[in-house]
Order: C-alpha cells, then sequence, then structure tokens
C-alpha cells in the first residue's frame, strides 16, 4: 500500500510540473493594421504533434461577446491565397474543446483556441517547419472588422506531454516488473492455494477406491503457451499423487513437443513419490495433431476405458464441447481449467470444477515457483490492486465532486486516465 | 560465435522493442518515418514467416507417406488440397473475378471448394452443443443456475418466438427481451469481462517486457 | 421407470443430432416466416452513426472474415454496404485475413449495380496485407505508402474516390466485421489511438466479450451475430440473409432450452 | 465459367459438405480424405494470397523497377524473411533468430503502451466515467454504473492471488464469482445461436444445391453416402456371422 500511495504522489508531482515545461511557446509577433484588435491574439506552433497543425488564440472580452468569428491562412507571404479554414459563433471553439489533458494545456474558457490542420487545409502532406499567415474576421452588429495578419512557423515535437499518463502507468509497471522478476527468483513472493487444487486431491482419492484409470487432458496448445507451461505443472502435481496412491494415470497428447516435456515431468514425479518403478513409458501417448481426430479419438479411449476422474486442464477451443461431454456422460469426476474464455461456459456446466483463466497460472505457479510464472502473476496482482484501488477513489472523489458541483476536480480526474 | 548467436539477436529485439516503445510518445516525423520503414519492413518479414507454417505442415505429412504410418494415404490430400488452389491461381494469375465479372478457375476453386470446407468444418460444433446441453448441461449449484439464467434469457430473446413468448410471461414488466438482453451483456456481464480482461492485459504487458529485456527466449529456440 | 429416465439421459448422441438436422431442416424449406422485432441498442447506435453521416464522408470497411463464420457476417456486411450506398456514403474495404477475397468479390459482385455505384468511384477494394498492426499505424500518416494499388494492381492514387483521402484525417469512421480478435486490433491500435470512431460486427461468440469496450464507447456501435444482421436489415428496410436465418433458428434454440430443461428435470425428479 | 462448370462446382461442394457431415455417424474414410483436403487447400489458399497479394507487389515488383534505395528497403526485410527459414536447418538455425528477434521487438514495443491505454487505463476511466454527472443520472443509470464497478472490483478480487480469502475477502470474492457466471451464461447463450447459424449457412446451400437445377446433387450424393454406410454394416455383420460359425 505504501509503495501505491508514494507512486501515485510522485505522478501528481511529475503531473504538475510538467505544465510549466510543456506550455506552448509564443512566437508570434503582430503588426496593426487593422479595424479590430483582439486581446492577446496570438499565432503558434500547435504543441505536441508531428508539426502539422498550428494554433490561433485570442481572448474574450466584453467588445467581442455576440461576434462570428472566420479564420483565414496562407502560406504566403505577400498578403494573398487567403483559406478560410473555419467560422464560429463567440462561445465556440475555446480552449476548454482542445483534446489535450489540463497538465499540458490550459483549457480556459475565455480563451479562443483554433487548430490548424494544414495538412487538411492544403490537402497534401506538410513539410515542416512550415511559415503560416493567419487572421481573423469579425462579424459584430452586422459589420466586418479584420484582424492584423500574424505570422508563425509549425515545428515537429518531440514529446507528447499529452501522453504523459501513459508513461507513467509505463514507467510504474516496468519498476513493479523487474522487482518481481528478481524477487520470483529468491522464492519469497506469497500465492494463496486455490481451491481447485484440493479437488485434485478429492479427485486422485476416488479413483484409486474404485480402482479406475485417471485421464489427463492437456489440451492443444503449444509448449510456448502459458497455459501449457501452467498445465504441465498441474500434471506434475497430478501424477505425483498418482503414484503415491498407486494409482494409474493416461495422458493423450497433441503437441509432440508437450509429450516430451510431460515424459518427463511424470518421470520425475514418480521418482519423487519413490515409485519410479511404476512408471510406464506408456502413459503419455500421442494421439493426433488433428484437432478433431484429436477430440474423437480421446472420446473414444474415454468412453472405453471408463475413468474415475478427468482433467482438461490447458488451452482448449471447440474440442472442449467433446470431451467434457462424454466425460460426463460415463460418471466420471471432471477437473477444468483453461484461459479461453468462450470455452469456459462448456467445462463449467459440465465438470465438477473449473479453474478459471488465470486460476490456472495461479495452480501453476503456485505447485511450481518457476519465476516466469511467479513474477507475472505478481505484476498482474499488482495491476488489479492499482485497478481496485483507483477506481474506489475515484470513484468517491467523483461523487463528491458531482455533488458539490467541482467541476474542475471531475475534469483533473478523468484527464489523469484519458487515453490521447 | 555466442556474439552472432546470442548477444545481436537479444541487442535487436531491445533496441527495436525500445525505439519502437519510445515511438508512441515521440509525435515528431522521424519517428514517424521510423514506423514507415518499420511498417513496410514488418510487412514483408511477416509474409516470409507463413513460410514456416507451410513447410512444417508439408514436411510431416511428407514423413507419413515416407514412413507408410497409419493412414498415410491420407497426408496425400494434403498435397492434392494445395495443389487444387495453387494450379488454378497461377492460370487466373490470382484473380478471382474477370473484366466481365464472371469467376475465374482460382474463383471457382474457391467457391465450390475452399468455402464448403472450411464453413462445414466449424458447422459440425452445432451437433455437439445440442449433445452438451442434454448430456452434460447440469444446473448443480446456485453458480450454475446463474449461469443458466443468463444463458436462457439470451436464448429464447434472440428467436421471433422466443420474443413473443417472453411477451406472454414477463409483458406486465413491459422490459422487453432486446432490453433485458442489453441489459446483461452491457451490465454484469460487462463487469465479469473486465475483470478478466484486466489480468489478461497486464500478462500481456509483462510478456512484452520479458521479451524486450531478453528474459523471455523461448521463441529463439535452444542453443 | 428411474431406470429408462436414466438411460433416456444417456441416449446415443446420434438421435439428437438428427433433432437438430430436422429442426432447422424444416424451418429453411417451410419458413415460419415470424417478423423479427426487438433492435438492440448497439445495433442501433451503428445504424444511427452511419444514417448520420454527411453524403460524400468516406469510410472504412475491414471485412475480415471467411467462409467459417460467414453465414452470420457476411448478412452484416451486406446490410451495412447497402445503407452506406443508400446514403452515398464511399466505401473503401481493406482485409487482413487471406481467406476473406473471395467472399469480399461476392459481396461486390451484386450491390453496387442496385445502387448504381461504381468502383473506383464510390467504392474500392484494397489488396489483402498480412501484418494487421503494422498497416494500421501505417495508415495514420500516409495511406499510400502502404495501399499503392488496389486488389486488382490499378494506381489507387488516381481513382476519383480517393481523392483528398491521405490518411485517417480524412475518414468518417471504421467499420470492422470480422470473425477475429481483428476488432481489438483496430480499438487499440486506430480508436484509441488516433481517435478515429471505430464500430464493429462481429459473430455471437465474441459479441459478449466486447461489453467493456461499448459501456466505455470505444466502440460506438456493433452488430452481433445473424441477430445483429437481421436487425440492421429491419433498419434498412432490406430483409435478406440474416432475416430468414434468424427465423429458422427458432426451433433449433426452443430445441435446445427444452434439452437443457429436460434433462435437469430428470436427475431432480428421478435422483 | 461455363454453366455445366457451375453445376459441377455444385456437386463437388455439396459433396465435401456431406463428407464432413459424416463424421457424426462416425470417423470415416469421406470425412478423413475431406479433412486433409481441407488442411491443404486453406493452405494453398493462403499461399496464392500472400503471392499474388504481397510477395508480388512489395518484394518483386520493387526489385524489377524500383530505385536503389527502394530496392534496398525490399532487400533488408527479404532477408530477414528468409533468416526465418533457417529454423529449419538444425546447424544454421540459430540464423532464423534475426527475422524473429525483429518480429518480437518490434510487437512487443507496438503492444505495451497500446495495450495500457486500451485495455488498462480505457478500463479504469469507463468504470469510473458515470460517477462524474451521477447525480444526473436516472435511477437506472445509476444502479447499473454502481453494478458495473462493484462488479469489477469483486471479480478482480476474486483473481487476486496475494492474500488469502478469508472473511470479508471470501465474500467479495464470491460475488465475483456470480458476474463471471452471468459473463459465462451470456456467452454460452450467444455461442448457440452462432454455432446454430453457421449450420443454417451450411444447411441453407445444401438445400439450394437439391435443387433441379443442379441436378439433385446433395440428394444423390446424400444418398450414395447411406448406401455406403448401409453396405459397410451389413459387411461387417455378415462377416461376424461368419466367423461366429
Amino acid at each position: 500500500m505504501k509503495t501505491t500511495k508514494l507512486l501515485f504522489s510522485v505522478f501528481f508531482i511529475i503531473s504538475l510540473s510538467s505544465f510549466s515545461f510543456c506550455s506552448p511557446k509564443y512566437t508570434g509577433n503582430s503588426k496593426t493594421v487593422s479595424a479590430i484588435e483582439l486581446k492577446n491574439f496570438r499565432a503558434l506552433d500547435f504543441p505536441y504533434d508531428k508539426g502539422e497543425s498550428g494554433l490561433l488564440t485570442w481572448e474574450n472580452t466584453s467588445d467581442i461577446m455576440d461576434a462570428e468569428f472566420t479564420v483565414y491562412v496562407s502560406t504566403l507571404s505577400d498578403n494573398s491565397g487567403w483559406i478560410k479554414v473555419t467560422s464560429f459563433k463567440s462561445g465556440e471553439s475555446t480552449a476548454e474543446k482542445i483534446n489535450l489533458p489540463f497538465w499540458s494545456f490550459e483549457k480556459d474558457k475565455k480563451i479562443y483556441a483554433v487548430p490548424l490542420e494544414f495538412n487538411n487545409i492544403l490537402s497534401s502532406e506538410i513539410k515542416e517547419p512550415l511559415s503560416y499567415y493567419a487572421k481573423v474576421e469579425v462579424l459584430k452588429s452586422g459589420k466586418k472588422y479584420e484582424t492584423s495578419v500574424l505570422s508563425s512557423r509549425i515545428e515537429g515535437n518531440w514529446f507528447r506531454a499529452d501522453r504523459l499518463n501513459n508513461l507513467l502507468f509505463f514507467l510504474v509497471v516496468s519498476a513493479v516488473f523487474f522487482i518481481a522478476v528478481s524477487h520470483a527468483k529468491k522464492k519469497g513472493l506469497f500465492i494463496r492455494r486455490i481451491a481447485g487444487l484440493d479437488a485434485i486431491d478429492e479427485a486422485i482419492g476416488r479413483a484409486t477406491e474404485m480402482g479406475k484409470p485417471i485421464f489427463y487432458v492437456p489440451g492443444i496448445g503449444a509448449m510456448s503457451q502459458i497455459s501449457t507451461i501452467a498445465s504441465t505443472f498441474v500434471l506434475g502435481e497430478v501424477s505425483k499423487k498418482v503414484a503415491q496412491y498407486d494409482s494409474y494415470i493416461k495422458v493423450p497428447h497433441y503437441d509432440p513437443i508437450v509429450m516430451t516435456v510431460s515424459k518427463e515431468i511424470v518421470k520425475q514425479a514418480y521418482t519423487e513419490a519413490e515409485r519410479p518403478d511404476s512408471y510406464k513409458e506408456d502413459i503419455n501417448v500421442f494421439i493426433s495433431s488433428d484437432q478433431f481426430s484429436y477430440a474423437a479419438n480421446v472420446d473414444g479411449m474415454i468412453s472405453r476405458e471408463k475413468p474415475a476422474a478427468c482433467f482438461y486442464i490447458g488451452y482448449f477451443m471447440a474440442e472442449s464441447l467433446l470431451l467434457a461431454e462424454v466425460g460426463a456422460s460415463t460418471g466420471a469426476i471432471q477437473i477444468a481449467g483453461t484461459d479461453v474464455d468462450h470455452q469456459l461456459p462448456f467445462f463449467f456446466t459440465a465438470c465438477d470444477y473449473t479453474l478459471i483463466g488465470e486460476e490456472l497460472y495461479a495452480a501453476g505457479a503456485y505447485l511450481s515457483r518457476e519465476p516466469m510464472l511467479v513474477s507475472a502473476l505478481k505484476v498482474q496482482d499488482f495491476g488489479k490492486l492499482i485497478f481496485m484501488v483507483s477506481v474506489t477513489i475515484f470513484s468517491i472523489l467523483l461523487l463528491i465532486g458531482d455533488k458539490l458541483n467541482w467541476d474542475g476536480l471531475s475534469q483533473i480526474l478523468t484527464d489523469l486516465l484519458k487515453v490521447y | 560465435m555466442k556474439l552472432f548467436k546470442k548477444q545481436i539477436p537479444l541487442a535487436i529485439v531491445f533496441v527495436f522493442g525500445l525505439v519502437t516503445l519510445a515511438s508512441y510518445y515521440v509525435p515528431h516525423r522521424t519517428s514517424e518515418e521510423y514506423l514507415d520503414v518499420m511498417n513496410s519492413w514488418e510487412n514483408i518479414v511477416s509474409a516470409f514467416g507463413f513460410f514456416l507454417g507451410l513447410i512444417s505442415l508439408f514436411y510431416a505429412h511428407y514423413n507419413k507417406i515416407k514412413r507408410k504410418v497409419d493412414g498415410w494415404g491420407y497426408s496425400l490430400f494434403v498435397y492434392i488440397g494445395f495443389l487444387l488452389m495453387v494450379i488454378p491461381a497461377v492460370y487466373s494469375n490470382g484473380k478471382q473475378i474477370n473484366p466481365d465479372a464472371s469467376i475465374t478457375w482460382l474463383g471457382w476453386a474457391y467457391r465450390y471448394i475452399y468455402n464448403p470446407l472450411q464453413a462445414t468444418m466449424f458447422s459440425i460444433l452445432a451437433f455437439y452443443i445440442i449433445s452438451t446441453a442434454y448430456r452434460s448441461f447440469r444446473i448443480k449449484s446456485l453458480q450454475a443456475f446463474v449461469l443458466f439464467v443468463a444463458a436462457f434469457i439470451l436464448i429464447l430473446g434472440r428467436i421471433p418466438v422466443g420474443q413473443m413468448i417472453w411477451d406472454q410471461l414477463f409483458g406486465f414488466t413491459k422490459v422487453t427481451t432486446g432490453q433485458a438482453i442489453d441489459w446483461v451483456i452491457g451490465v454484469p456481464s460487462t463487469a465479469g469481462k473486465r475483470g478478466i480482461m484486466i489480468g489478461v492485459a497486464i500478462g500481456a504487458i509483462v510478456t512484452s517486457l520479458k521479451i524486450i529485456f531478453g528474459i523471455e527466449r523461448q521463441y529463439m529456440g535452444k542453443d | 421407470m428411474k431406470e429408462i429416465m436414466h438411460k433416456l439421459l444417456k441416449i446415443d448422441r446420434r438421435y439428437l443430432f438428427v433433432l437438430l438436422t430436422l429442426s432447422i431442416l424444416i424451418p429453411i424449406i417451410k419458413p415460419l416466416g415470424l417478423p423479427n422485432k426487438s433492435i438492440s441498442k448497439d445495433v442501433q447506435n451503428l445504424y444511427n452513426f452511419i444514417d448520420n453521416l454527411p453524403a460524400g464522408s468516406t469510410i472504412i470497411c475491414s471485412l475480415d472474415y471467411d467462409p467459417s463464420t460467414a453465414p452470420e457476417l457476411h448478412p452484416q456486411a451486406t446490410a451495412i454496404v447497402k445503407h452506406a450506398f443508400k446514403k452515398n456514403i464511399k466505401v473503401i474495404v481493406v482485409t487482413f485475413i487471406p481467406g476473406s477475397t473471395g467472399l469480399i468479390d461476392e459481396l461486390f459482385e451484386k450491390i453496387p449495380q442496385q445502387y448504381g455505384k461504381k468502383y473506383g468511384e464510390d467504392y474500392v477494394i484494397f489488396p489483402y496485407m498480412a501484418n494487421i498492426v503494422a498497416v494500421l499505424t501505417q495508415m495514420n500518416s500516409n495511406i499510400y505508402s502502404i495501399y499503392d494499388k488496389d486488389k486488382d494492381g490499378k494506381d489507387l492514387k488516381s481513382m476519383p474516390i480517393m481523392k483528398g483521402i491521405n490518411n485517417y484525417k480524412n475518414i468518417s469512421g471504421i467499420v470492422n466485421i470480422t470473425g477475429t480478435a481483428i476488432l481489438d486490433i483496430w480499438v487499440a491500435y486506430v480508436g484509441d489511438k488516433f481517435g478515429v470512431p471505430v464500430l464493429g460486427g462481429v459473430t455471437a461468440i465474441s459479441q459478449v466479450g466486447y461489453g467493456p469496450y461499448l459501456q466505455k464507447g470505444q466502440i460506438k456501435g456493433l452488430l452481433g451475430g445473424m441477430k445483429g444482421a437481421a436487425e440492421y436489415e429491419t433498419l434498412i428496410n432490406e430483409p435478406g440473409k440474416g432475416t430468414s436465418g434468424i427465423d429458422a433458428l427458432n426451433v433449433a434454440h426452443l430445441l435446445v432450452l427444452a434439452l437443457i430443461i429436460m434433462s435437469n428435470l430428470i436427475l431432480v425428479i428421478f435422483k | 465459367m461455363s454453366e455445366g462448370m457451375i453445376i459441377f462446382g455444385a456437386w463437388v461442394a455439396a459433396a465435401l459438405t456431406l463428407f464432413l457431415f459424416s463424421f457424426l455417424y462416425k470417423d470415416n474414410p469421406f470425412f478423413k480424405v475431406a479433412e486433409h483436403l481441407f488442411i491443404g487447400a486453406g493452405m494453398g489458399w493462403y499461399f496464392q494470397t500472400v503471392y499474388y497479394k504481397i510477395m508480388v507487389p512489395k518484394i518483386l515488383e520493387p526489385l524489377n523497377s524500383g530505385t536503389g534505395f527502394e530496392i534496398a528497403m525490399v532487400i533488408i526485410p527479404s532477408i530477414l524473411g528468409l533468416s526465418l527459414i533457417t529454423q529449419f536447418i538444425p546447424k544454421i538455425s540459430w540464423i532464423s533468430r534475426y527475422g524473429f528477434t525483429f518480429l518480437m521487438g518490434y510487437s512487443a514495443g507496438m503492444a505495451i503502451p497500446v495495450g495500457l491505454a486500451t485495455d488498462f487505463m480505457n478500463q479504469v476511466l469507463g468504470t469510473i466515467e458515470p460517477f462524474a454527472n451521477f447525480f444526473s443520472l436516472s435511477g437506472f443509470e445509476m444502479f447499473n454504473a454502481l453494478i458495473i464497478a462493484i462488479g469489477t472490483v469483486c471479480v478482480l478480487f476474486y483473481f487476486f492471488f496475494s492474500v488469502e480469502h478469508k472473511g470479508v475477502g471470501k465474500k467479495v470474492s464470491n460475488i465475483g464469482i456470480y458476474f463471471l457466471m452471468v459473463y459465462f451464461g451470456a456467452s454460452f447463450g450467444n455461442t448457440v445461436m452462432a454455432r446454430f447459424s453457421l449450420l443454417y449457412g451450411r444447411f441453407d446451400t445444401l438445400v439450394n444445391y437439391s435443387s433441379a437445377k443442379y441436378l439433385y446433387a446433395t440428394s444423390w450424393i446424400a444418398a450414395g453416402l447411406t448406401l455406403f454406410f448401409v453396405a459397410e454394416k451389413l459387411v461387417k455383420t455378415l462377416t461376424k456371422a461368419e466367423s461366429a460359425e
């Protein structure tokens, strides 16, 4: 908790301090030749872009309360080639409407701010630095006035200050990531026991009583998938228990590489259970690398051998349907686990216990203490913590802000999370 | 040799990873030009990546035929299927439609071979849904009951007959099936999915970080 | 009695297959002809979005589905393209999965003539591209550096439809119809990153998972499965394969519910 | 394309469709042939698309007619691409790392900030946004906003593995499960519609092919398949009876 608070305050401080160095530079110079003068009328470079847009700003004053503005730009220096950009009534197109967060742009309702997107205005690609000229025509109580011509240059910028929040999140996540990676190797991180693991013991116990085999189906994932990795660790645990109880296990495979790895793991488990002589080479069998034949063959095996328990743990696609159904109809205890969202409903209704999504990773990490799994799980937990804490705090603040009509507060809070 | 086998590849992943990452925060033209080049390279490299799948498939079935394993004859049909697409493609120069809007040989192969095969392969699952529904959809806990209720609303509400039945049964509530479904998908199920999504998203970020910093190297294969 | 019932529970699944076949086949031959009434919020939003676009604006249709999901998605694409043509909206078609090109050709075989639309002026089809993330990112700066030619190798820049189109700033919206996770990529790499409105049409399977994006407004409207297509057809008043399809599913849907309820009742009553 | 070819096409398509469906009766040679054709045809289609839509315009054409710079911009990635293929030659398979590291580095660098933005920041914002003008919402909208926020937090707590779930924690994570169940139920319901839609699509085509226009393709092939299975069954029972004698 302490670290979270600390990180948040760092976030705020950096965000606020970025006000100072991120505010737009004023490069315009005005010459007075016109019938109207707008207060603080400026031509600028639009901040934080690749160099395609300019920005025109002026302050709202009492004498232009009910006026209509038309903005013209030109890239020629001899007061010709004017192109109309936009026209709007007073009160529209203020700085408030510019889609930039509070820390990078002063969103003042009293300032007019007109972005000049030159690639659209000229409908061609812009090669910066580009000099441009701009003027505003003011229509006030039926009369037309014109401002002086301003000039400015647009340039490419080097930092998207509006994405500062994203960058900060990234830095925080990376920091946590490195802490987790370095600690994971020391085996000092706590993971709670997953309830589903107790169900495993129960299932194996029952299989032993009944004297029937146990099926462990590792799915159709490749060895690089996290769910398959987690599955092999669960397999290790299961086969250890099987060896201890002197029961019988069968592991049908889809991927030859997963099979090679599984063989090692099961052998190891039998050794650890001090029953290396019970280990047989035909525990792991290769079925087929073809989704449907694999499912059909495993189905056949299950309905012939009528196992007491079936495990479906790993990466599953459509075959989840075919497998879990047959298992259920033979009356086996079924335990499933996968991270494929849309297969989970089928497992959940047909199996006695289901490890949902990350629970599978957690089970793998809990059993193996493998740094790669543990560190990922820890960073994920941290992300969830940030989510839970920020949703709670921000919601309460927003509610207070809404009740007391503090528009500024909700603006600041939403800006902090907004994607630009 | 270790330099070429290990260190340079790891440096490549690190440099390209970080620079591409940074380009998100740098709006300047230089960053965009970098991405331009990378995007077109990526496009070409990943096109070659396709051949990996092709070669390993061909190799696997070639082996089956060579070793005359059980059912090796079927493997021949993998090659036949391949040629059934590629020969018309060469003949029609990769075009499916003639200038006069009639279909070419390639168009024919797509419409009458590729299309029915692919479409049917996935429609077979409909049959397993029905037998799952009957033989293994068990409402054995309150949780499973909640699952069933949500499923019930969606299955019933999608069809015109269901809408009529719903109006008969629940018409007094003035809630239509459409509104009920919108609520189920838009509120409680959104909360459920969002919870799953965040864990997955951070998991993906962690994996990406591991790749950039060379902690995860499984994709590189063994030494 | 108990034994018969339990035997009934373990009935050979091939009998169930026959039941399903009949429940879908018969309505195809003899349609029930029930009208589709309800319109979901997300479908209405998509319809409104396209309906409110000014004539002459351009949308990108990313059609990324292959025959395996075509019965659901092809009617969606057809309905949306028809609607766009009715409103005189220009359509740029892109695709990122290889299996879709044949279906795209089928789609544009007849519809443009019905609405008097010409290739190159009112719609254009870009070639298939392998790497979606790279292409989507690239289109933000300059479409032509990745797509210089159309699917038949004709020069794109000289086509009338491409006049004034350089990057996403000239595109009013993106409609992605897909049976894959490509919609997520559009949302992340274009919608959120560059601020272009993204709309979608997806299979019913993935529809539910898009709840969070819809709630946040990262996706502005969504068609889900055949029902979504049927609803859109109702909105544009052009009944097609979606409407007739959902009609044919009436019996099958009831069958599923009946089977679930029946088997669970048997278990409860004859424990 | 002649009318005859179209009718022939309908026969081919109907046959392939029914061959695959015959798997529902049992695994059989027709299914296996169609299944293997499917794998090969999929690859073939993919191959021709990649070749004609990418290789030709992006690699071969620039190589033939491009400027020196353009050629270089094609050759470098092509070498990286070709390096991938050395994977199959164990002795020099390490060369493929150059291609893979490029691909992985690029996509990892792309994915991180975008993932944070779309699936994290925007999701937090989506959850809390309704609270910014909470008191001007209708009662039902207020309720929904609260449900989403509470539900999401509970689900996340269910997946939170760093503390033991006891007492209040146990209750919170139990609530989380119910939200997951609604999500799974909804996706189950929609999956039913999706799968049936696909089946409808196939049946619709088959019915179409059974018309006189296509010379009753579906009906003939279905009859043929049935005959095969009946004959096979007969032969089996006969041989069984014989061996029993």
